[in-house]
């Protein structure tokens, strides 16, 4: 939430209003439920970090929900298509705030081996929402993604407050197509 | 909520006409008749296996007419094809259907090599047999897995994780990747098994044979698992061949057909091995979703076998064929198809003497696996329909290539 | 013969039974319906004329002995120096098990039945198989949606794969990128 | 409470200056908070049982980063949930939605009220305490189909159906064989049923003869179902239907409906211990009307309702679901007509128990 972007300067070094603000920080960091978002290979993986040998549970970001409306967590596991992308982009503007994205793959992060030749192929999903943190690999192997998941609980951490989605790494080109 | 009305297979031949219902049964059934709902499953949605979209015309919980949409996921593999050389096209196969990696590969260096005239050593013969079945395995349990997942049994998912991670490893090991390999090259493959290799192989048969007992007992055995499948979904043989339905869809229809046996590509004509087809004798009736499941779990314990046996029988030698620096084959055309796990892939090349195709065309199995829900879901309830589309595993790699 | 006949040596062009069978089955029925053939070697392949096209369907899928009871695959073909496009579609019989000579490795192993149309760029037209066989039914779809050719006398033929409002057929040799689709960037990057 | 509480002023000499009237509304609703946070903790702690019972059974950890062995791990939850985006759909209507978790929340809560958690140890000991539970429990349903509706989505309706269909089935099974124990007890009120139960095993009701033993099954089993756990899952089928009637609500909003769920699972819980497992009665002779001994029982009843909860969630990761329509088969062609014929014989043994004795059909059955 902004919030605390309005707030003054001096306020915010109140010690009750960081209390809270790291103990949102704390809740948000350690209950990261991911959206069941599976677009290709790369959610295969996903499910694998899900599962038994990896368990995302541990963190406390194995709650996969299947509604938009209760997950914080976008990770966007697979190629997205030029007919996928405005659903991509919906379901973003259906979760709540705060929400982070975490590009998984090469395709998600660039168009990866379908760069060149694949005519339907988004070349990276920033294109069309804003992802905190870009996990490439062809697929990225499960370590990958908990390396992924902890950098972003760690983002969370030190940038405290707001949602991390306010740095845009590239604009968003496609903000419109929902 | 209507529980009436509802029937295992109601295909529209089968389905009365309206205006042939007797005032009676007006009364009865039909009257309770809703507005009807259209309602848009996917392409996000837990049931759908990735990004297939279905609209379906519900009233209350029964579904009476339904479109299935697909497309979200084409990543123009053949247009790569056309624009790529050969050996470059092999792993875009690979992630065409991404739980069967080992097979398509199998089956496009087959395609590629019967199209440039290329004998490959005997023993890459071999290996190929045998990561392709343990490809199936680990593609059957995930499906058995997952099949759970939908009907809402979780765990059983869960546990077949526990082999499938070995057998990724295992993979894993002799070709760097976990779930995509380019193992299967043009010409052999990438590299020999090693002695702890094939021990290791060992290991894990063990293990999935004696694993695959309990999960039939966990889904197979349960009274309320036979009652979402059985009889729920049925393909009969005939909607199955016209549909052009392959694999444990049509052997479950009751047709006695499998590629490796019936018109055996590779290697084998050398092996021993059953095809697990018709009726399972434990539950349910003939093409419904109770046969696929029986189907892939007796499936795994055949690649189990096929592996076995390649093991005893494959000789030692080289296993990459010496091939020339570039790779033009001649002017042609070549149309190879496999048996993958979910059916038959089929590739079809053009050349036209260049290094790359003139045209390359795939067959994915789910493809034709799905569209055959149009014709079968109609008059299910929801839930069957979770069931009968979980029952066809497919792979959207695979279905939109 | 044709342009993609292969150059194979005296064994690979040994004629495929199925093909053979077909062939003097169409000949008899409907003798002037096919244009081409090659019936040896690794791809052997019937092509006929597209008014025929539906006749000749029905005439090996009811046929005892060929029994072509599944269309397996339907592909498109840009053939831009001949001007033409090429509708080619794979059969295949679960009706009928193989012969014993199938069973041994040949360059054709496998028995399936191939019959190819071919139809001016300028009017794609195909008579639809749709009605003969149900699973034809996709693969046209995808064929017009990749290839465009236009399969007529038959329901809903749309976009399948592609988005509806998506410019041209991809697969077209002469098909151009566009730039850009509802203003995200598909043509790759400087340098790739 | 009563009692206790007029006992109090009666010691402190200043309370006695204070209106009688005052007192009691502190205390109560000082009694209300202590009940909230503590049954809303157990429900947290429910649920990192429920993943961490999981996870051993799907050969994973489960949550243990988060403090102790992941103890805090519903807090973490829960703060997130607090500082999320609020989204109401616009086409949803409003005050409805915002109104349905609340009336969920209410329904499970207030329940609590009359449970006994030991001798003496219950907030409100009304003599119609298990009739009050049961009309307070169906309460939910409104605010389910409340949630359903304004929610403005197709799989919010399908699953507020859903949900209301089996709810208000699985009522008649779940109160009919509540009335099994009813009927052996000679009174609704849960305190005297649990202290009829006090002594050797077999004096709980769950032994006491044929009848209230299928009754406890079919409780259990209804009980089940209007929990909506699986495998009657449907409402919140998520292969099927996304997240059911909340798959609109966000936030803390749907956090409500969440631990609505889980207060529910120890509701019942709790009321089959009581009913059925002699409450907080330990199986042998020994006596817990005393103030110290009083928690003593309130932690026998505590391990049983941790076991039955235990059950519910080993039930639940181990079956797949029921289909919509054999819910409703077995609703009303098993579980209804066996309930029926359980309150009979229920009926039947009091009128044949006066010819047996005192102690039941269990202690005739072993000679007694």
């Amino acid at each position: 939430m902004p919030d605390d972007l309005y707030l003054d300067p001096e306020l915010q070094q109140s010690v009750i209003l960081t209390k809270v603000d790291w103990l949102k920080d704390w809740g948000r960091r350690n209950a990261l439920w991911p959206m069941a978002f599976g677009l290709a290979c790369c959610a295969m993986e996903m499910m694998a970090t899900a599962a038994t040998k990896y368990d995302l549970d541990r963190f406390g970001a194995g709650v996969f929900r299947a509604s938009p409306r209760q997950s914080d967590l976008m990770i966007v596991a697979g190629t997205v298509t030029h007919k996928m992308a405005p659903r991509v982009r919906r379901l973003y503007d259906q979760m709540p705030d705060p929400k982070y994205v975490i590009a998984m793959g090469a395709c998600t992060v660039g168009g990866g081996p379908y760069v060149k030749y694949g005519y339907h192929v988004v070349q990276g999903v920033d294109l069309v929402v804003p992802v905190d943190i870009y996990l490439p690999g062809c697929p990225p192997r499960p370590e990958a993604l908990i390396d992924a998941i902890r950098k972003l609980q760690f983002r969370i951490a030190e940038r405290g407050g707001g949602t991390l989605t306010q740095i845009d790494p590239r604009p968003a080109l496609a903000s419109g197509v929902a | 909520m209507s529980t009436n009305g509802r029937s295992t297979a109601l295909t529209p031949s089968e389905a009365e006409p309206a205006h042939e219902l007797h005032e009676r049964q007006l009364l009865v059934g039909r009257d309770l008749r809703t507005e009807e709902m259209v309602l848009n499953i996917g392409p996000q949605h837990p049931a759908t296996h990735g990004v297939l979209r279905v609209v379906i015309k519900t009233d209350g919980e029964i579904v009476r007419a339904l479109q299935p949409h697909v497309g979200n996921l084409h990543r123009c593999a053949e247009k790569i094809g056309e624009s790529v050389p050969y050996y470059q096209w092999v792993p875009y196969v690979d992630r065409m259907d991404y739980l069967a990696a080992m097979c398509n590969e199998h089956v496009a260096c087959m395609a590629i090599e019967q199209l440039g005239d290329i004998q490959i050593p005997e023993r890459a013969e071999y290996i190929r047999v045998i990561v392709a079945e343990v490809q199936r395995i680990l593609s059957h349990l995930m499906a058995i897995g997952v099949y759970g997942l939908d009907l809402g049994a979780f765990t059983p998912f869960l546990h077949q994780f526990r082999e499938r991670e070995r057998g990724m490893d295992l993979l894993d090991h002799i070709s760097g990747g976990r779930l995509l390999y380019h193992y299967v090259r043009i010409g052999g493959v990438k590299r020999d098994l090693s002695r702890d290799w094939l021990d290791e192989l060992d290991a894990f048969l063990a293990a999935v044979e004696k694993r695959l007992p309990e999960y039939n007992l966990l889904l197979m055995e349960n009274r309320i698992f036979q009652e979402r499948t059985c009889g729920i979904g049925v393909i009969d043989r005939d909607t199955a061949v016209r549909w052009g339905v392959t694999g444990p869809g049509l052997r479950a229809a009751g047709v006695d057909w499998d590629l490796r046996r019936d018109a055996p590509y590779s290697v084998y004509d050398r092996f021993d091995f059953d095809v697990p087809h018709g009726e399972s004798g434990i539950a349910g009736v003939l093409g419904d979703c109770f046969q696929r499941h029986w189907i892939r779990a007796k499936e795994v314990e055949q690649s189990v076998r096929i592996v076995r046996q390649a093991l005893a029988q494959m000789p030692e030698g080289p296993v990459m064929a010496n091939l020339p620096k570039s790779f033009r084959p001649a002017a042609g055309e070549v149309y190879v198809r496999g048996e993958n796990p979910r059916g038959e892939l089929a590739c079809y090349f053009v050349s036209e003497g260049k290094d790359t195709a003139y045209r390359c065309r795939c067959r994915g199995p789910s493809y034709s696996n799905i569209a055959v829900i149009t014709e079968v879901a109609e008059g299910v309830l929801i839930a069957d329909l979770v069931a009968l589309i979980g029952s066809m595993d497919i792979v959207l790699g695979e279905v939109d290539r | 013969m044709a342009k993609t006949s292969p150059a194979g040596d005296a064994s690979t062009n040994e004629a495929d039974p199925i093909t053979k069978a077909a062939l003097d089955l169409i000949q008899r029925e409907l003798p002037d319906a096919v244009v081409a053939s090659e019936s040896g070697g690794k791809h052997p392949w019937i092509r006929v004329k597209p008014e025929s096209l539906r006749a000749v369907a029905r005439l090996v899928r009811d046929d005892e002995g060929l029994a072509m009871d599944c269309c397996h695959l339907v592909s498109g073909v840009d053939w831009q120096a001949d001007d033409e496009l090429e509708a080619v579609y794979h059969l295949c019989s679960y009706a009928k098990k193989p012969d014993a000579e199938y069973r041994k490795r040949t360059p054709k192993n496998d028995p399936w039945l191939c019959i190819k149309v071919r139809v001016p760029r300028g009017a794609p037209d195909v008579p639809t198989v749709m009605d003969i066989w149900t699973g034809a039914d996709w693969h046209e779809r995808e064929t017009f949606d990749l290839v465009g050719i236009r399969f007529t006398g038959r329901k809903e033929l749309r976009r399948i794969l592609l988005p509806e409002d998506w410019p041209g057929h991809p697969l077209r040799k002469d098909w151009v990128t566009p730039a850009t689709y509802h203003g995200v960037p598909i043509v790759p990057p400087e340098g790739l | 409470m009563q009692a206790w509480l007029d006992q109090l002023i009666r010691e402190h000499g200043w309370l006695q200056a204070v209106p009688a009237g005052l007192v009691y509304t502190i205390a109560i609703v000082l009694a209300c908070k202590l009940v909230l946070v503590f049954v809303s903790v157990i429900a947290g702690e429910t649920v990192w049982l429920e993943r961490r019972v999981a996870g051993r059974m799907q050969a994973r950890i489960g949550p243990n980063r988060v403090g102790p062995q992941g103890l805090l791990q519903f807090v973490a939850d829960g703060v997130k949930l607090l500082a999320k985006e609020d989204i109401i759909p616009a086409s949803a209507d409003k005050i409805v939605f915002l109104l349905a978790p609340i009336i969920v929340f209410a329904g499970a809560f207030v329940a609590f009220a009359v449970l006994p958690w030991g001798f003496g140890l219950v907030p409100a000991d009304m003599n119609i305490g298990l009739f009050v539970i049961l009309s307070l429990t169906s309460i939910e349903v409104v605010g389910v189909i409340m949630a359903g509706w304004a929610s403005n989505s197709k799989w919010a309706v399908l699953g507020a159906m859903r949900e209301v269909a089996q709810m208000i089935s699985y009522e008649l099974p779940l109160g009919i064989s509540a009335l099994a124990v009813v009927i052996l007890a000679g009174t609704l009120n849960l305190t005297d049923i649990v202290v009829q139960q006090e002594g050797a095993i077999w004096n709980w009701y769950v032994f006491r003869g044929p009848f209230a033993f299928i009754a406890f099954f079919i409780f259990a089993t209804a009980a089940l179902a209007s929990l909506k756990r699986a495998p009657f899952d449907l409402p919140e089928a998520e292969s099927e239907l996304v997240a059911g009637f909340h798959t609109e609500y966000t936030g803390f909003r749907f956090a409500v409906f969440f631990l609505a769920e889980y207060a529910g699972m120890i509701l019942f819980a709790v009321l089959a211990s009581v009913l059925f497992l002699g409450g907080w009665s330990p199986g042998f002779p020994v006596d817990l009307t005393g103030p110290g001994m009083r928690w003593v029982g309130f932690g026998i009843l505590f391990a049983k309702t941790l076991f039955l909860l235990f059950v519910m969630i080993w039930v639940r990761w181990s079956l797949p679901r029921f289909r919509v329509d054999r819910v409703m088969y077995l609703c009303y062609k098993v579980l209804l007509p066996a309930s029926v014929v359980c309150v009979v014989g229920a009926a039947l043994q009091v009128l044949l128990g006066a010819s047996m004795g005192d102690g039941g059909f269990a202690a005739w059955l072993m000679g007694r």
